[in-house]
């Protein structure tokens, strides 16, 4: 189940920025959205099962543009992006 | 175009239009006894072997250009080379466009040569773009590297 | 300037005056999806660590187009690459100046890459080029090529 | 010994021109001379041997603008070069 908050809702203290790259934006239908931080210690692991995108295994997790592992405990105000397998180059 | 550089040793560019490799390089050319330069270019065709239209590519601004800063950190120390430069292209690009230009300098041309092989292989696995073909209309996103 | 090539796929020059790369590559780029170029320039130094005055670079006209034009032929073939461009530069020579130009066209990167190395250690070890380094008034030829 | 015949000797049907590069030129002092074929079946190997420059070994031999081994037989009106090491690129 997803929490959205629309941009009028925001309340920047206690949500999260989620971001979509490339194949996981089709996929989900939205490129960015923010969340509620609901609880302390949450993770990019468990807001990823949250929206229901399939196995997390081969997606990067970045949390305020670094890349880190998805076990990581998020603050509020954090960015958190999903990226896909990267072919750039 | 996005520019960013710790200092003169590396250049790091993501450039939303086309681009000239060889006024690229005049710009940035050192007198370095070795340089290494790789250009990647876009194909006609897709991975299937159909007429390709175009291909997108999306990055992640931020993050992607300071990873880029950081891979070409890492290159250069682990090599002993002295310079870099990145250009990546984003957005949308016709067949024959360049994508890439990666360029190392050196004092020895085996060193030059490694560096530049593997800063271009980091960039392609650790740095976020993402490649988009284009054919008839329809656009699938590449989900893996093409072979080395 | 020489210039000579059997076809489209090879490009051979020896030039007696200071030439720009860029403008040779631009001249000579196709439209590949990999394309890996090493540039040589003189050392400011002489291999004994001595300020270098100039470097000359002798050459057997004649066989060394043919050579060069062979040993590209060679590692095209070995490589399964497309195209190669070789400049190289005879005469007298100043710091910061380019010795050499090999540029390699290929559809695979590792393959552009490796031919592009390939011809370069070839060209080093089976074209008859020789350098003599001038310090102080003072010519000396070197006996064998830099490391790679 | 060495035969050198100048040039309004030269009776081309008979000689070889014997060239020499980089520092076999310091060595000898001489780029070019014209020496006679006195035999039939005379190989690169003994002209050098004439030549006294030192042992042949790391020198290359060229006939005619092509690489080839030191025993090949010559033949009058061949261009024959000795080629230190190389060292370009």
């Amino acid at each position: 189940m997803i929490w959205t908050l629309e941009p009028h809702q925001s309340v920047l203290a206690s949500v999260l920025r989620v971001l979509l790259f490339a194949s996981l934006r089709d996929r989900a239908g939205w490129e960015e959205r923010s969340i509620p931080v609901s609880e302390a210690g949450l993770t990019a692991a468990q807001v990823w099962d949250q929206l229901e995108l399939g196995p997390l295994e081969s997606v990067c997790v970045a949390v305020n543009q670094e890349l880190v592992r998805s076990d990581q405990p998020l603050r509020a105000g954090d960015e958190l992006a999903f990226l896909p397998p990267f072919t750039g180059g | 175009m996005v520019e960013i550089g710790q200092d003169d040793s590396i250049r790091v560019q993501i450039r939303p239009d086309p681009f000239s490799a060889f006024e690229a390089l005049e710009c940035w050319a050192g007198a370095a006894a070795a340089s290494a330069v790789f250009l990647g270019r876009v194909r006609p065709q897709t991975l299937d072997g159909e007429p390709l239209q175009a291909l997108e590519l999306q990055h992640y601004p931020g993050l992607c250009e300071r990873q880029l800063l950081q891979l070409a950190r890492e290159q250069l120390q682990h090599h002993g080379a002295i310079r870099a430069l990145v250009v990546h292209r984003v957005g949308t690009l016709l067949p024959g466009e360049l994508i890439v230009l990666v360029a190392v300098e050196a004092d020895r041309r085996g060193c030059a040569q490694r560096c530049c092989s593997d800063l271009l292989e980091a960039l392609k696995h650790q740095a976020p773009f993402w490649k988009r073909e284009w054919f008839s209309g329809q656009g699938t996103w590449l989900s893996g590297n093409t072979p080395l």
